[in-house]
């Protein structure tokens, strides 16, 4: 192994230095500013140790990487088992790439209970590294759960006016949906003696567990309905709206670019990985609900009065592409699902943090509070084109390579599927135009927005990176496609013979 | 064996003009702003005339790789770049033509505030249009496909203050978006079937299927997929309504994009998929058919109109769909050199609109218009070098596209031949009619041009009619000359020429059929133009001749009528429209097709989104069921604790009663 | 007595061992007395303070008194108590309760301005009935013990004796009580009467000799709905919200912890050790009710003690999953989740009876509201407490719960857990109504929130550290849980070593 | 019929009589003096059984002693006769029928219950000498607690029954 | 002579008037007799059994159960006497403060 002497610990670090940056805030005066400049710091370097991974990451291998495997704790076999490959790298680097941005953009929408909201960031974020980092299902499900209460306390702390119905609302959603994962996972350790996934995965894969036949149908739809909610798939999305309208930016940011994502990397990780017979037997409904959920989401979106809602129910539909690739079990279809993720986390990460950014002078989401604002704004307006065009998938940037694979992988195994999902293409440049065309165009109608500043110089830290970035993914997805690929290619073994029987006429 | 042409260079330096413009274009003076958009885009058209000039040794066709782009498994797409005879076509019509309008633009948006953005995006597409022309696959072509949409919406929505202008943008954006859901769905089958979208690696794989005659097939299925994504681009029916909205942008745009270049990007893409259609008839009859049937009907439309710029926009639908005929008969090559001499013609005239708006401050009506023959000579003159050439008033560029495609249709069905004559023959009045309204008879417009319009020209110091400056008027002659001579490089053999367009791509669309199954609609056809090219039999000469007379005849008569009705008597067109005028409302308002479209499609949509998606699906059911499920827990917890009464005795009753049930249960199991 | 029979007679006496096998209950016993005695030489101000220092240093040699306790285990007094792992764990645990309840009991005292010499005795006095109990094997003793818990318990109860609602609860807790007891003491008759003994171990070892006699399943059941009452399963969890409700916080605290562990350590004998498998059922049924009766009803209560008693049905209801499962699993579970119940409910209640002020004023949802501005560090350690009775990961809650679970469906109790894990996600929202209060509302009305007190401080530190290390590295608990319920369930039994998960009636 | 079942029967006519007016009467007082009376029976039902000392404990702690205390609180207190509230529909629908139905369930089990052989007075071993062996040495540790529960009951009746003092009036 | 049986049938029944009476009492002190009446009840179950095993700890217990019972009594009366002391009445009905 070439790698050097930091990879045993890396993803520990990775994972816990926003912990210790967290318990550090705890004890720093409370003074705005020293606080916004060490969140800062602490999320920067995080991203900065985050970079090994990538470095350092053996591209051909398909097997899990930067592995770390000790025990925690003895008496149920709980392991402190983490490790990356292609499939989670990404978004651990997606979570890490998106805090900093998410610091910036708080810097001044924030003024009160700093170090609260600060603490509470960082705390998500080892989180939600800590969820795509864990090769234990215990580990899994502990970081799992600890995203649920930064990211509530951050809706209800920090929202607007519907702020404890949302956070409510999201926090009892998700958490009853994956107490069912949690019945799941402890059925595996009941009969396999393990949390350990690789060792779960193999011992499934070899049949050794008994009465697995019968209960795989059922542990499977309790890992799916705990990811379902998450990702969210039609019919489980209503939390969504109202979770992001009320969050605050940094909030709708993670939300919707990385919270969103552990439902679908928990279905290509689990339900996929543990579970492939099921999965195949279940493609089909899901791939309905996921199809749904494209049109559905579009044609909601389309008609929402409220900026954010709009967001969010795009949210929903990207996601539902997502799902589509995942269960259409391609390659294509897999690797485009992945790269879905990562851009959905970007662009629309990005499309909130304008949002915010609007928010912030004017106190309002409704779209008809707006109007021209292109005048006043032009950078402003750029950039907001620029990730509209990037989540409506125009080529060379990021949303059409992954909206590209997964559907031209849907339709190598469920052609009617993917016809449908194709829709979204058109529908995403409806609603977002017509978004756009509302905020931006025309002459000002409301006085007031006549006077709005243009981006200033953190918010532009804040934004440009994203579009940086979704333009990089856009004309060099084989960059991250490399590694997907491999991982993806095995995650796709047990189904070999399911894709050889569906590629038929 | 071949050199490194660097074809990359090509779109790339237009992009870096693009990015330069774009980052520091707005704190740049507006010189810098022209040299910088100038020079990139004349450097392309620099390198495009190099790379013509090496053509010659090259083996065609030539490929390039430059970079993968996408790989995910088996598959892969990669930029990379393929020159042909078609590709070389395309490549110095767009530089060329695109050149010319750059420097025809320096003078027209001289005092737009925006200057930069404009250039800004007009380097842009010509970046996607480079790339959608020396696309080596379809992917990359889809990228070029994608992007010179969002030049024209960025461009058609220029000046975004103006809601129309906005809104024009944004329709044309999303029709292109059907087509493009069709685009994308052919490109799955063929990923799907032959594994790749690589020109040469599907076209190798079509190659030896047969023709599909009957059914359904795979390759009719991609065909008429593939059409309905250059319905889309090439504004064919039914997805050409964006096209007339979208001469809200200014008129470069309007000249560059929407009549030279961006829209016969679906002819050009049938053109470069012409092995899969020569395989699929019904996919070609569908082309002829929906080309057919478009350039009638927006020609019928173009004759209503009033504003110079929709009637050039509805003119170009027309030709548009004369370029689909073309290709849907076969006569791929025909349909290409009309777009070649179509990219000459039009730009001249959508330029020369300009420069008659320009003069007379931003009106664009004609029925304020006339007279201005003397006023701007220069642009008189080019101007009628550009409606003769549209006409098809022999001598003219567009008198040779057009018969060849007439006569090529003629050979495939006389249907398509008389529709397109009469298409021709209203083609040659409406162009008449916009020439004598706006050029002959007295001046119709407010004398002093005060009034606010929406071209940037309202601000525009100079008062009056005037003739446009040295820079717009340059383009325009030279564009004139192209329309005059375009035509001579295709000259049909039946007319003297040897028809040097046509076997300059030979190569290209020469016929790829397996010999022994040969469609016999197209094979006979290949066999004549095989007989055109060598010793022609006498008869077919002087029937394709007798057909020209036909069509000049149809021209003249068009011409005839136009000056009938706009120039003899005035006053006659009032009288015929208020006779029938259920015809002309009808052709006034374009068939009432937008309308059916925003009754039929869009009204519907938005409203069983808003009243039955979110208002009742997503609110009443799904989240009120979710909300539901909370109130109904806080019920049920209201009425469970009532079971705390409060009292003593009753909270011994509950324990009395539940141990009773505990004795109950043990005893039985103890019984048991 | 002759010279001859003194060697006898000696004999006869308990030896040292015996002593040392209850040196916690006699140092409680002999600090509680201190405590009674010193109060009435004390000025009636100042002593206060004093007294419940001397109740606190009570507490700690306890503890202490319980290694050296731990040092020799096995039986004494003629098979009154047994010291093993199981004991000792409750001893520290019961004992470690009651020292943080005496800790956060100083500001409330004086708050409310009670008296407290008779209030630190008589935690202490309960305290030696509660440690007996986990300690005792005999019935009579667990019955003498059991009563001394509940009577302090009752007249601690009604220690605010000026307060309708505090006597009231007095009252209720007392007279429900009572009737609990008298149903259990009918089941120690019948079981007496079923088997001819009182000790555990005769009464398991002629039980399992032979076929059960009927009286046997009706003795259990009896006990059972005495110590049902106690843990406040359901259905006879009727009297808890009413009595918290009324009881004076810190005692809540108190009640809802140590009296329930003991009563729980009682329990787990009886189940596991006397091992009556007919059981299983009723402790199903009792489960899944007190879960879902506890969370539903705790939906929409607005006094926050009130609440915390619902949550406390529900939280027992947890805990007798762990009764399902197999015996070593289950009893580890247990105790686990007895423990963690303790630090996180008693560092709720330590709050509350902080906020609560003169007079017990301030205990409705809305007095809440905004805390975390006027308080943020008290808000965010309720916060975490209350996180933890959610069962977030990191606390000791989500562990509890997680390891209650993991040995219900190694028993195969899928339905039970089902039941147990959509109770946990239901039961989230009345915790968060909390968080709701304290982060996401500005206050509406002035709640005086005074700065905790020294003591208090290091009762909140002490449950907060127990709840955290409990949460991130319960490996030391765990195992020494796992190891003392092995002794448990093997050293009574060893005639069928086999665990009777296989021998249970049909589960599911 | 022998002279041992006809005294048991009389001294349990006496108990189910006692216990039933103890039911029946509306003024504690006589509900109280009904205890007594049952309690005076069971010592009888003690010696029956053979157990002499039981039963003196029974007539000195519980009819004296207890009762005694159970008096005088009534009449501290001036209880008087009961009132008729429908206070709860619980008890009476759920709690009683409940209770009947376990208490047929118990007779049933009893009656099942093989082995039951009659017992006579002295036949078992009764002496107060073997009681306090037993009670001072297998039960010692009991007896020695029982002492920490006497004294919680007199520290717990003190601080209820007493007066509240004047500073914790004021501050409720 | 007497069987068993009967000892427990009357043990029984006076186990149950307790419990009856305890629902159906509204005097708090007669209620608590109720409760006495239980632990009667339970008290000759003890005797009869511990004649039936010839084991002197049943008789033992007896003395154990009323020690309780007189501790009881004593703490009982007492929160009696401070119920009565704040709500003047001593209907179990009425105390009834503290509910849902």
């Amino acid at each position: 192994m070439n790698t050097d002497s930091l990879s045993p610990i890396i993803l520990t670090l990775v994972t816990f230095v926003p912990l210790a940056g967290a318990m550090l805030l705890l004890l720093l005066p409370r003074r705005a500013r020293d606080i916004r400049v060490f969140a800062l710091v602490v999320s920067l370097l995080t991203f900065v140790l985050s970079l090994h991974l990538p470095v350092y990451f053996r591209q051909p291998s398909a097997g899990f990487q930067f592995e770390i495997n000790k025990p925690w704790i003895s008496a149920p076999n709980i392991h402190y088992h983490m490790g990356i490959d292609g499939i989670s790298l990404w978004l651990v680097v997606l979570t890490t790439f998106l805090t900093p941005l998410c610091v910036l953009i708080s810097w001044h929408s924030v003024e009160e209970r700093v170090k609260e909201f600060f603490i509470l960031l960082l705390l998500l974020e080892t989180a939600l590294i800590g969820v795509f980092t864990s090769l234990d299902l215990f580990l899994f499900y502990f970081f799992w759960e600890a995203t649920l209460v930064p990211m509530a306390l951050l809706i209800g702390i920090f929202g607007h006016e519907q702020k404890v119905y949302a956070a409510v609302k999201f926090f009892m959603y998700t958490m009853i949906a994956s107490v069912f994962m949690l019945a799941a996972i402890l059925w595996l350790y009941a009969h396999t003696g393990t949390f350990d996934f690789v060792a779960i995965r193999d011992l499934i894969t070899s049949g050794a567990i008994p009465k697995f036949p019968t209960a795989a149908k059922w542990l499977f739809l309790g890992f799916f309905l705990a990811f379902a909610v998450k990702v969210p798939l039609f019919p489980f999305h209503t939390w969504l709206p109202d979770a992001h309208v009320e969050a605050p930016t940094a909030g709708s940011v993670l939300l919707a670019a990385v919270l969103l994502k552990m439902g679908t990397y928990g279905l290509l990780r689990f339900n996929l990985g543990l579970f492939p017979e099921q999965s195949r037997q279940n493609a089909w409904w899901i791939m309905v609900l996921a199809v749904i959920g494209i049109i559905y989401g579009a044609l909601v979106a389309m008609v929402q009065p409220n900026m954010k809602k709009l967001i969010a129910y795009s949210s929903v539909s990207h996601l539902g592409f997502v799902v589509l690739g995942i269960f259409s079990f391609t390659q294509a279809g897999l690797n485009g699902a992945m790269f879905v993720m990562l851009a959905h986390g970007i662009s629309t990460g990005a499309l909130f943090m304008l949002a915010g950014i609007l928010h912030e002078r004017r106190h309002t989401y409704e779209i008809s509070e707006f109007g021209g604002l292109a005048s006043p704004m032009p950078v402003y307006a750029a950039s907001y084109l620029f990730i509209v065009l990037a989540s409506i998938g125009l080529p060379l940037l990021n949303g059409f390579i992954g909206e590209f694979l997964v559907l031209s992988g849907a339709f190598q195994a469920r052609p009617v599927y993917a016809i449908l999902g194709a829709t979204g293409v058109i529908w995403s440049a409806i609603y977002l135009l017509w978004m756009y065309q509302r905020v931006f165009f025309g002459k000002v109608t409301n006085a007031v927005n006549n006077s709005l500043t243009d981006l200033s110089e953190v918010e532009k830290w804040a934004v440009w990176p994203c579009a940086v970035a979704a333009l990089v993914m856009g004309v060099a997805p084989i960059l991250w496609l490399s590694a997907i690929d491999s991982a993806v290619h095995s995650a796709l073994t047990p189904f070999v013979h399911v894709a050889s029987r569906m590629v038929g006429p | 064996m071949n050199p490194n042409l660097n074809l990359w260079l090509i779109p790339v330096l237009p992009l870096a003009g693009a990015a330069i413009n774009g980052f520091f274009g707005k704190k740049s003076s507006r010189q810098a702003i022209t040299i910088v958009a100038l020079f990139f885009c004349g450097a392309a058209f620099a390198c495009a005339l190099w790379v013509a000039a090496r053509f010659s040794s090259l083996s065609l066709p030539y490929q390039e790789f430059f970079a993968h782009w996408i790989r995910s498994g088996p598959f892969s797409a990669d930029f990379s770049f393929y020159l042909d005879q078609l590709s070389l076509v395309m490549l110095l019509v767009v530089t060329g033509v695109g050149f010319l309008i750059h420097i025809y633009s320096v003078g027209y948006m001289c005092d737009d505030p925006g200057y930069y953005r404009f250039f800004s995006y007009l380097n842009l597409f010509m970046f996607f249009m480079l790339t959608l022309v020396l696309s080596g696959n379809y992917l990359q072509m889809f990228i070029g496909w994608e992007g010179v949409g969002l030049a024209s919406y960025l461009l058609i929505g220029y000046w975004f203050t103006k809601d129309s202008a906005a809104s024009a943008g944004k329709k044309a954006f999303i029709v292109n978006r059907v087509g493009d859901f069709g685009f994308l769905i052919a490109l799955f089958l063929l990923i799907k079937h032959f594994g790749s979208l690589n020109f040469t690696q599907v076209f190798d794989a079509v190659k030896p299927i047969s023709p599909e005659t009957a059914g359904v097939g795979l390759l009719t299925t991609i065909g008429i997929l593939l059409m309905v994504g250059a319905c889309g681009k090439s504004a064919q029916i039914p997805l050409y309504v964006w096209l007339p909205d979208a001469m809200e942008g200014p008129t470069p745009v309007s000249a560059l994009i929407h009549a030279a270049t961006m829209v016969t990007a679906g002819v050009y893409m049938v053109a470069r998929s012409h092995v899969i259609f020569e395989r699929a008839p019904i996919a070609l009859t569908v082309v002829a058919i929906i080309g057919t049937l478009t350039a009638f009907f927006a020609a019928t439309i173009g004759i209503a109109q009033t504003d110079i710029k929709r009637v050039l926009a509805y003119s170009t639908v027309s030709q548009l769909g004369y370029m689909f005929l073309a290709c849907g008969v076969g006569a791929f090559s025909a349909g290409i050199f009309h777009l070649m001499t179509h990219a000459f013609f039009k730009g001249l005239l959508f330029l020369a609109a300009g420069s008659v708006i320009h003069a007379i401050g931003g009106e664009q009506d004609m029925r304020k218009m006339g007279g201005l023959r003397t006023k701007i000579p220069w642009t008189f003159w080019t101007m009628t070098a550009g409606t003769l050439a549209i006409a098809g008033i022999p001598g003219f560029a567009g008198f040779f596209s057009k018969d060849e495609i007439l006569w090529k249709a003629y050979q495939a069905s006389w249907a398509y031949w008389l529709v397109g004559l009469i298409t021709a023959f209203i083609t040659s009045f409406y162009m008449f009619r916009l020439w004598f309204l706006t050029f002959f008879g007295q001046y119709r417009g407010e004398a002093d041009s005060t009034r606010a319009v929406h071209d940037a020209h309202s601000a525009h110091g100079h008062g009056g009619i005037h003739e446009s400056p040295k820079v717009m008027v340059i383009p325009l002659v030279i564009l004139a000359l192209l329309s005059v001579i375009g035509g001579y490089v295709g000259v049909p053999s039946s007319l003297g020429g040897n028809n040097h367009f046509d076997r300059f791509l030979g190569p290209v669309f020469g016929s790829t059929l397996p010999a022994e199954s040969q469609n016999p609609a197209i094979g006979e056809k290949r066999t004549s133009e095989r007989e055109t090219e060598g010793t022609e039999p006498k008869t077919e000469t002087s029937t394709e001749l007798m057909f020209t007379g036909i069509s000049v005849l149809a021209a003249l008569l068009g011409f005839g009528l136009a000056w009938l009705l706009y120039y003899r008597s005035p006053d006659l067109p009032d009288r015929i429209a208020a006779r029938f005028s259920v015809a002309y409302d009808t052709l006034v308002h374009k068939y009432y097709v937008d309308e059916f479209y925003a009754a039929v499609f869009v009204k519907p949509l938005i409203n069983f989104s808003t009243r039955i998606l979110w208002q009742d699906v997503d609110r009443k059911v799904i989240d009120a069921a979710v909300d539901d499920a909370g109130y109904g827990a806080e019920h049920v917890s209201d009425d469970v604790r009532h079971m705390q009464s409060g009292n003593i005795r009753s909270y011994a009753g509950w324990v009395a009663a539940g141990s009773a049930l505990v004795i109950a249960f043990m005893v039985w199991m103890g019984v048991r | 007595m002759t010279i001859q029979a003194l060697p006898a007679l000696l004999q006869a006496l308990p030896q040292d061992a015996d002593y040392t096998r209850i040196l916690p209950e006699i140092v409680l016993s002999l600090f509680g007395m201190a405590v009674m005695l010193l109060e009435p030489l004390l000025d009636e101000e100042k002593g206060q303070k004093i007294l419940g220092l001397l109740a606190l240093v009570g507490a700690l040699f306890a503890l202490a008194a319980t290694w050296c306790m731990a040092q020799s285990p096995g039986l004494a007094f003629w098979s009154m108590v047994q010291v093993d792992g199981f004991s000792i764990f409750f001893h520290v645990l019961i004992i470690a309760i009651a020292a943080v309840v005496i800790l956060s009991s100083y500001e409330y005292m004086a708050v409310q301005r009670i008296r407290g010499g008779e209030y630190y005795a008589l935690i202490l006095f309960g305290t030696v009935g509660m440690t007996l109990m986990s300690s005792a094997v005999e019935l009579v003793l667990i019955f003498i013990a059991l009563e001394i818990s509940s009577i302090s318990s009752y007249v601690l109860a009604g220690f605010r004796r000026n307060s309708a609602s505090s006597t009231e609860s007095s009252l209720k807790y007392f007279l429900l009580g009572s009737f609990a007891t008298a149903f259990f003491l009918y089941g120690v008759a019948l079981m007496f009467g079923a088997t001819g003994a009182t000790n555990i171990g005769q009464i398991s070892h002629v039980l399992q000799s032979g076929p059960i006699p009927l009286l046997a399943y009706v003795a259990v059941a009896f006990m059972f709905v005495g110590l049902g009452f106690k843990v406040a399963a359901a259905p006879f969890h009727i009297w808890t919200p009413d009595v918290y409700e009324g009881a004076p916080a810190p005692i809540v605290g108190f009640m809802s912890t140590a009296p329930k562990a003991a009563a729980f350590a009682v329990l787990l004998r009886i189940v596991f050790v006397i091992d009556v498998h007919a059981l299983f059922w009723i402790i199903w049924v009792s489960a899944a009710l007190s879960m879902t009766l506890g969370n539903i009803c705790a939906l929409v209560q607005d006094n926050v003690k009130r609440l915390l008693a619902y949550s406390s049905i529900a939280h027992a209801g947890y805990l007798l999953v762990a009764f399902g499962a197999a015996p070593a699993l289950g009893t580890s579970a247990a105790m686990f989740y007895a423990a963690s119940y303790a630090a996180m409910n008693l560092g709720a209640f330590a709050i509350v009876s902080h906020f609560a002020n003169v007079g017990e004023r301030y205990v409705s949802l809305e007095d809440y509201e905004g805390l975390s501005r006027s308080s943020p560090l008290l808000a965010a350690t309720l916060t975490v407490f209350l996180l933890s009775l959610i069962g977030i990961p990191m606390t000791g809650g989500f562990f509890a719960k997680f390891y209650v679970f993991s040995a219900a469906i190694k028993a195969n109790l899928i339905g039970l857990t089902i039941i147990g894990v959509l109770n946990s996600g239901i039961g989230a929202y009345y915790y968060l109504r909390i968080i709701v209060m304290m982060y996401m509302r500005e206050a509406r009305k002035p709640v005086p929130a005074t700065p905790p007190p020294f003591a208090l401080r290091i009762a909140l530190a002490a449950c907060m550290a127990a709840t955290l290390y409990l949460g991130l590295s319960p490996n030391l608990v765990l195992e020494y849980s796992q190891d003392s319920a092995q002794q448990l369930v093997q050293k009574n039994r060893p005639e069928s070593p086999a665990t009777t998960s296989a021998a249970l009636p049909h589960r599911e | 019929m022998s002279l041992h079942l006809i005294l048991f029967l009389v001294f349990g006519a006496i108990c189910v009589a006692g216990a039933v007016n103890l039911l029946v009467q509306r003024h504690p007082i006589n509900s109280a003096l009904s205890l007594i009376a049952v309690m005076a029976a069971l010592a009888g039902e003690y010696l029956l059984l053979g157990a002499e000392f039981v039963a003196a404990i029974q007539v000195i702690v519980y009819a004296g002693a207890i009762m005694v205390l159970f008096v005088f609180v009534i009449m501290l207190l001036n209880a008087g006769e009961e009132e008729e509230t429908k206070g709860s529909r619980v008890a009476s629908l759920f709690g009683v029928p409940g209770m009947l139905t376990g208490a047929v369930l118990m007779a049933w089990v009893v009656l099942r219950r093989s082995g039951t052989e009659p017992v006579s007075i002295g036949a078992l071993p009764g002496h107060p000498t073997e009681i306090a062996h037993l009670l001072f040495h297998d039960f010692l540790l009991p007896f020695e607690v029982t002492s920490v529960l006497i004294l919680i009951a007199i520290m717990g009746a003190v601080v209820l029954a007493s007066k509240p003092e004047a500073t914790e009036r004021k501050a409720d | 002579m007497v069987p068993l049986s009967y000892y427990l049938f009357l043990s029984g029944f006076l186990f149950t008037c307790g419990v009856v009476g305890f629902l159906i009492k509204r005097n708090i002190i007669t209620i608590f007799m109720s409760i006495e009446l239980m632990l009667n009840g339970v008290n000759l179950s003890f005797v009869a059994f511990a004649a039936h095993w010839r084991a002197l700890a049943g008789q033992v217990f007896v003395f154990f159960v009323m020690v309780v019972a007189a501790a009881e009594a004593a703490v009982g009366l007492a929160i009696i006497i401070a119920v009565f002391r704040t709500r003047e009445t001593l209907n179990v009905d009425q105390v009834n403060l503290l509910k849902l």
